[in-house]
């Protein structure tokens, strides 16, 4: 098993190495190929360990990193079932991603630094999903960021993109900060930083520190998977090459604060408080997602903002203490994102870098009939429309979030089910306006001509597509006569236990009012936004448009970050770095620095140069010095 | 009697070293600069294989030198600092043209005195060995001739390492005068050593292991003799002559009895508070690369002394104190090696590259040096995976463990300010040069190999420190 | 016979005299002149230290002590009239374009 | 016995007189003549204190070797040497008497204060009050004991001595570097710095 997990874990190491040392040495070809076959690899690797392990837990050292004192950190990793399945999730997805980057990234030159980013990325993904050590974990957690930070930015000479880059990074580093205190926290504690350990003693925990952990992690995660209020920088994170936005924001990196949740689940579990916290801050951010959605022009946009929506369900499961059903959500939501974003990165790409939605229409359906059909298989699974996967993994959302006790979670269930209408109606309006109807901007319509995306690109849909829809299968409720084959799996999980059986009424009352609830949604989006829709049109006039800015800039949350938050800090470093406008705003913090600075001055300046100073302090330092031995010793 | 001599066997191979070079250079015909260098290679390597290999055991002649583990581990650290201050500086000095028996000689015998001095159980030894290490260096350093401030800097260390050394001397005559003992343990553990008159010493002998390892307030030298002298001697005065004081003083340390522990221990708690507080704080505004080093290795003597003031515990403090020496030899040679090596293509080759507008771009006009000196920078600053991280974790939790609060967390700030002024540095290696760069190549293998095997070590000791870690506590045990 | 304090405290005061020299003047050959009082006051400890514990080990300490001093005398002597020659001035304090 | 004292406080006042006069004296040839008064002095308190040999070597090393070799650096200064300015007179600062008088107050003051604080920890000890007792290591003895133990540090001392003898040849040498060194590889600057310098 060892070496299985080491080789799963260093194939897209040695692949990110590789382009990073012979890269620019070897011709093109081969940097693909080695990319590629780095992550298919590490995507056997994960069959061979899923299968050999039989959903048993596994620690396995691999050495010890360092060892001072009574505190060690081992790089050990933790293989059990969630793992497992994670890491199956991860290079599956990434493996797709690595063949149909191939394609996307032909003219571009970056081509070695792009895939040296996107092994790397893999690499750090697969340590956060297996490190049972929190700081190898943290490690990983670091590694994504600093690697998204790269391919966000990775066309950095457009200042735009540069920047957009740096916002990920620091909104993310925000989290982080939450992260680090919760491991300090857990070494005192625990005085041990093993995920297994720490999850064997969580109850030790008093309940309020078990909230402190509840919310510090959410925190940490509310930054990395982009939940409210630190949902800001996904949607900027478009700026990157699209594979890029299907591997981050489908199946890699937002993933992975929900399942830093699921992880450590025990260790807040206990607290209705942290819990609670959890799922309003899922909610909230599926619903915001969800309208903020509604009314974006550009199509990677709402892909993004239906990630964070969809997200947020994954929360709103952990919330409910259902993590079977937030881990299937994860899996089938990698899936139909991947493959939503996939497909439109071969609109894109079709249409010459076009990314507003009013531009397309019919005529791609036409041309492309390949990546029309994938798109609908993902639409339909993002919409829940039965019986596709993302109807199964909703459906038990909403359940454990209907059946949860307590009257609040009730209403959190009500928010929740009006997402799920809202998500169908902005879903279809994708659809409905990318591929039916004509484009709003006749006049530049003969220019451009639909270019056929390489068939690497468009072949890489398909196996995604049919696991849109068939990928339920994994978790069939009893009801549709299925075994509930995940639940079995994750049995053994922290948390991951039963909550009793749900009653059938519940069970077939749920699936056909989600199953209405889709279908009433995809009819207004089609009454709404069809080719001969109410509402097809970029802006809307009069009382409307206020309410359609209000969606269209997402509550202004960005807007609100920059004049309460960004602003000052700006201005704070713009006083810092140029002197002139020193009679700024906070000037606590800048005579703070200056007095720094001025202390160094003052240090430069006993440093004279001149060698009787030097001798005289030699010779008071002595004296000094017998002086303290003195008053010590108290003969003074 | 066979395993006395086992026991100084490195220090013969280091002195007939030093000897063979110079008679190579005093009769053989135009000087062999090739030869010498080998054979200075070849010596201090062979020192350092067999201080690995040969286990002597015991103190021969008379309790003057220490055969122990711990000696023969700082021997072969010393052997590998000088063998990579001979690569690094082998072009330099050739294109400087200082190189000869004198140059390579003479970092034979200083390496030879740092041997004594980290080994030395005997105040005589020790002294001798300070010494040999001091005259040695007083030449190496103003060894370019034609650099004016290398004369500057060779003058300026003399004087006050000469005054210093007179202060070490009356502090050992006045340890020797309070208890009759001449053995350095056994001085420190005399009966009669609770007595003022040996507590005069003791803060004699202090303020000169103070001045060695530029201490707070006597560090005012370090800046100004680093930027004098070339970049490869400055590494290794401020890497070897610091460690081997560091050794000894870790041996006395560890070796004081309780009740003047207790009394000379808030002085050294003071000088590491100062030392770390005045050296990261006046490296803010450095603008010369190798007074910013030397500030920054002033700083890192403190937290090496903060650490050791802990190092009398359960042996966490010791041990994080030879870790970190060990990461520090390497991290401040790297960062020094990597100035002598972008100095090499200064056209007037008489001062090196210093200013830290020099420094613009250099990450692209030469790939490897500049790399380097961020790896190196960024394990002096502390930050993962390099080893320096590893090393300051292991001197924090030490002084955490032992109950030293305040002066970890001064210590800690210490860092954290620290980090700006190497973030600067590495910032603007890598800025946008103004001009377009021309990439530069090293010519021959010297400069290249040591690079490389730094960065090797810097990183290995970030990924896998636990090897050196177990060896450490062997050391200990 | 003198008592022991005395002649440690002659030492003492041979060596404040040397590092008064060192610190007063700015004649580099004075300062080293100085830091040769401050040895031989070292000396002078050993030695009277010695008779005190009825050992040879400080006598012999002192010819280390000799020793040392020849050398650095040697070493300073040649870089002081090198520096001299170079920049024609043997005060200490010139020497100070280092700085900052 | 107090034959002996009175030597011993004899001793002790020519040496600090001495001694004091040296490093006050602004003509060096004079000052070396008072410090070999003193390094006398001093070998004879090595006789009293019972090393022969030492107070042998003290007159021989001291008072003549080295004493003769700062006589003749300084007979070969030229300029400054014998005459040199005190403190306080340097060219950035003519006529400014307060800061002279810091220059020279502020280490008395140190020196005195360094004085005082190490007499007191002289005199708080109780066991400094020991008499000695004349003895006398005749050569003979020192020399064996010298070479049955201390046989190794007398060998790191010979290194000692041929650094420095190494260090003063380099240094005292004429050129720049190593000016009769054979032909190296070197780069194409510094050769033509080479000319340049010829």
């Amino acid at each position: 098993m060892k070496p299985i997990l080491l080789l799963l874990m260093l194939f897209p190491l040695l692949g990110g190495l590789f382009s990073a040392l012979f890269g620019r040495r070897v011709s093109r070809w081969t940097v693909e190929r080695v990319a590629c076959a780095g992550v298919i690899l590490s995507f056997i690797m994960a069959l061979i360990a899923f299968d050999s392990s039989g959903g048993k837990h596994q620690i396995i050292t691999f050495f010890t990193w360092f060892q001072v004192a009574d505190f060690s950190v081992l790089m050990d990793v933790r293989f059990d079932p969630l793992a497992a399945f994670m890491a199956l999730t991860v290079t599956f997805v990434s493996s797709l991603i690595h063949i149909y980057s191939v394609g996307y990234m032909k003219h571009d030159e970056g081509y070695v630094r792009y895939f040296c980013y996107l092994n790397l990325f893999v690499f750090s993904m697969l340590v956060i999903t297996l490190a049972d050590n929190l700081v190898f974990l943290f490690l990983g957690w670091e590694g994504v960021g600093f690697c998204s930070y790269g391919l966000i930015g990775f066309w950095y000479k457009d200042m735009k993109n540069a920047s957009a880059g740096r916002k990920a990074f620091l909104l993310t580093r925000i989290g982080d900060v939450a992260f680090g205190i919760a491991i300090g926290l857990f070494f005192l504690i625990f005085n041990s930083l093993s995920i297994t350990y720490i999850n064997g003693h969580a109850d030790i925990l008093t309940p309020g520190t078990m909230t402190l952990f509840g919310l510090l992690l959410l925190w940490a995660a509310a930054g990395k998977s982009a939940q409210l209020p630190l949902s800001v920088w996904l949607p900027d994170a478009m700026a990157g090459p699209t594979p890029v936005s299907a591997l981050i924001h489908a199946a890699t990196m937002v993933t992975a604060g929900v399942y830093l949740l699921m992880r450590l689940f025990p260790v807040f579990s206990g607290s209705a408080t942290a819990m609670a916290f959890i799922a309003v801050a899922g909610t909230l951010t599926a619903f915001y997602g969800a309208c903020a959605a509604l009314m974006q022009g550009d199509i990677k946009r709402v892909l993004a903002y239906s990630t964070i929506s969809q997200l947020g369900y994954m929360f709103l499961a952990v919330g409910a203490g259902n993590i079977t059903a937030g881990m299937f959500h994860l899996v089938t939501h990698a899936f139909f994102k991947a493959l939503l974003f996939l497909a439109a990165g071969c609109v894109i790409h079709a249409l010459h870098e076009e990314q507003n939605i009013f531009r397309m229409g019919k005529k791609l359906r036409l041309a492309l009939p390949g990546v029309y059909w994938p798109f609908l298989a993902g639409a339909a699974a993002l919409s829940a429309l039965p019986p596709t996967a993302g109807f199964f993994s909703k459906d038990e959302i909403l359940i454990s979030t209907f059946l949860h006790a307590g009257i609040f979670y009730k209403f959190l269930w009500f928010i929740a089910i009006l997402t799920a209408a809202l998500t169908a109606l902005y879903t279809f309006r994708l659809f409905f306006i990318v591929f039916t109807g004509e484009s709003l901007y006749y006049e530049e319509e003969s220019e451009k001509s639909v270019e056929k995306p390489p068939p690497n690109m468009i072949a890489t849909l398909w196996p995604l597509g049919v696991l849109a829809i068939f990928a339920g299968l994994l978790n069939l409720p009893a009801g549709w006569g299925g075994g509930g084959w995940l639940s079995e799996y994750f049995l053994n999980i922290p948390g991951a236990a039963h909550h009793g059986e749900i009653p059938h009424s519940v069970e077939n009352g749920m699936a056909i009012a989600s199953a209405v609830i889709g279908i009433f949604g995809i009819i207004c989006a089609w009454f709404l936004y069809g080719p001969k829709g109410l509402l097809r049109r970029p802006d809307l006039p009069g009382a409307w448009g206020g309410l359609f800015d209000l969606l269209r800039e997402a509550f202004y949350l960005d807007w609100l970050y920059r004049r309460y938050i960004a602003w000052p800090f700006e201005k704070m470093a713009d006083i810092l770095w140029n002197r002139v406008d020193r009679e700024g705003i906070d000037r606590g913090l800048y005579s703070f620095a200056n007095t720094f600075m001025l202390f160094s001055q003052i240090l430069r300046e006993w440093t004279s140069g001149r060698l009787s100073g030097y001798l005289f302090m030699l010779f008071m330092g002595l004296t000094v010095i017998l002086c303290l031995l003195a008053i010590n010793f108290s003969i003074l | 009697m066979q395993s006395d001599w086992i026991v100084i066997l490195p220090h013969l191979f280091l002195a007939g070293g030093g000897l063979l070079i110079f008679c190579i250079g005093a009769f053989w015909k135009n000087r062999p600069d090739g030869t010498l260098f080998i054979t200075a290679l070849l010596s201090a390597g062979a020192a350092a294989v067999e201080a690995l290999a040969f286990s002597g055991s015991g103190t021969p002649f008379a309790g003057m030198v220490s055969g122990d583990s711990f000696s023969r581990f700082f021997i072969a650290l010393f052997c590998g600092i000088s063998v990579i201050t001979l690569l690094f500086s082998r072009r330099y000095a050739l294109h400087r043209r200082f190189s000869g028996d004198e140059f390579y000689g003479l970092i034979l015998f200083a390496t030879l005195g740092m041997a004594l001095a980290a080994g030395a159980t005997h105040w005589a030894i020790l002294f001798l060995g300070v010494e040999l290490l001091s005259i040695s260096l007083y030449i190496l350093i103003a060894i370019h001739k034609s650099s004016q401030a290398a004369n500057e800097a060779g003058i300026k260390y003399f004087i006050m390492g000469s005054a210093a050394s007179a202060i070490l001397l009356f502090g050992i005559a006045i340890l020797y005068a309070s208890t009759g003992e001449m053995g350095i343990v056994e001085s420190l553990n005399a009966p009669d050593s609770r007595n003022p008159l040996f507590l005069l010493g003791l803060g004699m002998v202090i303020t000169g292991f103070g001045f060695k390892i530029s201490l707070v307030p006597f560090h005012l030298w370090t800046p100004d003799v680093y930027q004098g002298a070339p970049a490869p001697v400055a590494g290794f005065l401020s890497t070897g002559s610091k460690i081997a004081m560091v050794a000894a003083l870790l041996r006395i340390v560890t070796g004081a009895s309780p009740p003047v522990w207790e009394v000379i221990a808030p002085v050294i708690w003071t000088l590491a508070a100062l030392t770390i507080i005045v050296g990261n704080l006046t490296a803010l505004v450095q603008d010369h690369i190798k007074r910013l080093l030397a500030y920054s290795s002033i700083a890192q003597m403190g937290y090496l002394l903060m650490a050791l003031l802990a190092s009398r515990g359960d042996g966490a403090g010791a041990s994080a104190v030879i870790f970190y020496s060990v990461i520090y030899a390497f991290m401040d040679l790297g960062a020094f090696g990597a100035v002598s090596l972008v100095s090499l293509g200064e056209p007037m080759a008489r001062a090196d590259r210093d200013s830290l507008t020099a420094y613009r771009g250099l990450g692209y006009e030469y790939p490897f040096a500049g790399a380097l000196l961020a790896v190196s920078l960024l394990s002096l600053a502390g930050l993962p995976p390099t080893g320096g991280f590893i090393g300051k974790f292991a001197l924090f939790q030490a002084a955490i463990g032992a109950d030293y609060m305040a002066i970890a967390v001064i210590g800690i700030i210490g860092a954290i300010i620290s980090i700006y002024y190497y973030i600067k540095v590495i910032a603007v290696l890598y800025m946008r040069p103004t001009r377009v760069p021309t990439p530069h190549t090293f010519p021959g293998f010297s400069g290249p190999v040591a690079c490389a095997s730094i960065f090797a070590l810097i990183v290995l000791m970030g990924i896998l420190p636990g090897s050196l870690l177990e060896v450490i506590a062997v050391i200990l045990s | 016979m003198a008592v022991y304090g005395q002649v440690i405290l002659l030492g003492m005061m041979l060596f404040v005299i040397g590092g008064a020299c060192v610190l007063i003047r700015r004649n580099l050959i004075m300062i080293l002149i100085g830091v040769e009082i401050m040895l031989n006051a070292a000396g002078i400890v050993f030695i009277a230290a010695s008779l005190r514990w009825g050992a040879l080990d400080g006598q012999a300490f002192v010819i280390f002590i000799m020793a040392v001093a020849a050398a650095e005398v040697a070493v300073g002597l040649a870089l002081i009239v090198y520096c001299q020659g170079r920049s024609g001035s043997i005060n200490a304090d010139t020497y100070n374009t280092l700085k900052g | 016995m107090w034959l002996y004292s009175l030597i011993f406080y004899l001793l002790a006042a020519v040496i600090l007189s001495s001694t004091l006069l040296a490093i006050t004296r602004r003509n060096l040839v004079h000052m070396v003549i008072y410090l070999i008064i003193s390094f006398f002095g001093t070998g004879l308190l090595f006789f009293l204190l019972g090393a022969p040999l030492l107070a042998a070597l003290e007159v021989i090393i001291y008072a003549g070797a080295i004493m003769v070799l700062f006589l003749f650096i300084i007979m070969t200064t030229p300029s400054e040497g014998d005459q040199e300015k005190l403190k306080g007179e340097d060219p950035t600062c003519q006529s400014c008497g307060p800061i002279r008088l810091l220059h020279t107050g502020l280490p008395i003051l140190l020196a005195t204060t360094l004085l005082v604080v190490a007499g007191l920890f002289i005199f708080a000890d109780p066991e400094i009050r020991v008499a000695l007792n004349p003895a006398m290591a005749s050569p003979a003895v020192f020399g064996r004991f010298l070479f049955e133990r201390y046989w190794f540090p007398v060998e790191v001392a010979s290194f000692l001595l041929f650094v420095g003898l190494v260090g003063a040849w380099y240094l005292g040498r004429d050129g720049l570097g190593a000016g009769s060194m054979a032909r190296v590889p070197q780069s194409e600057e510094a050769e033509s710095e080479n000319r340049g310098e010829a």
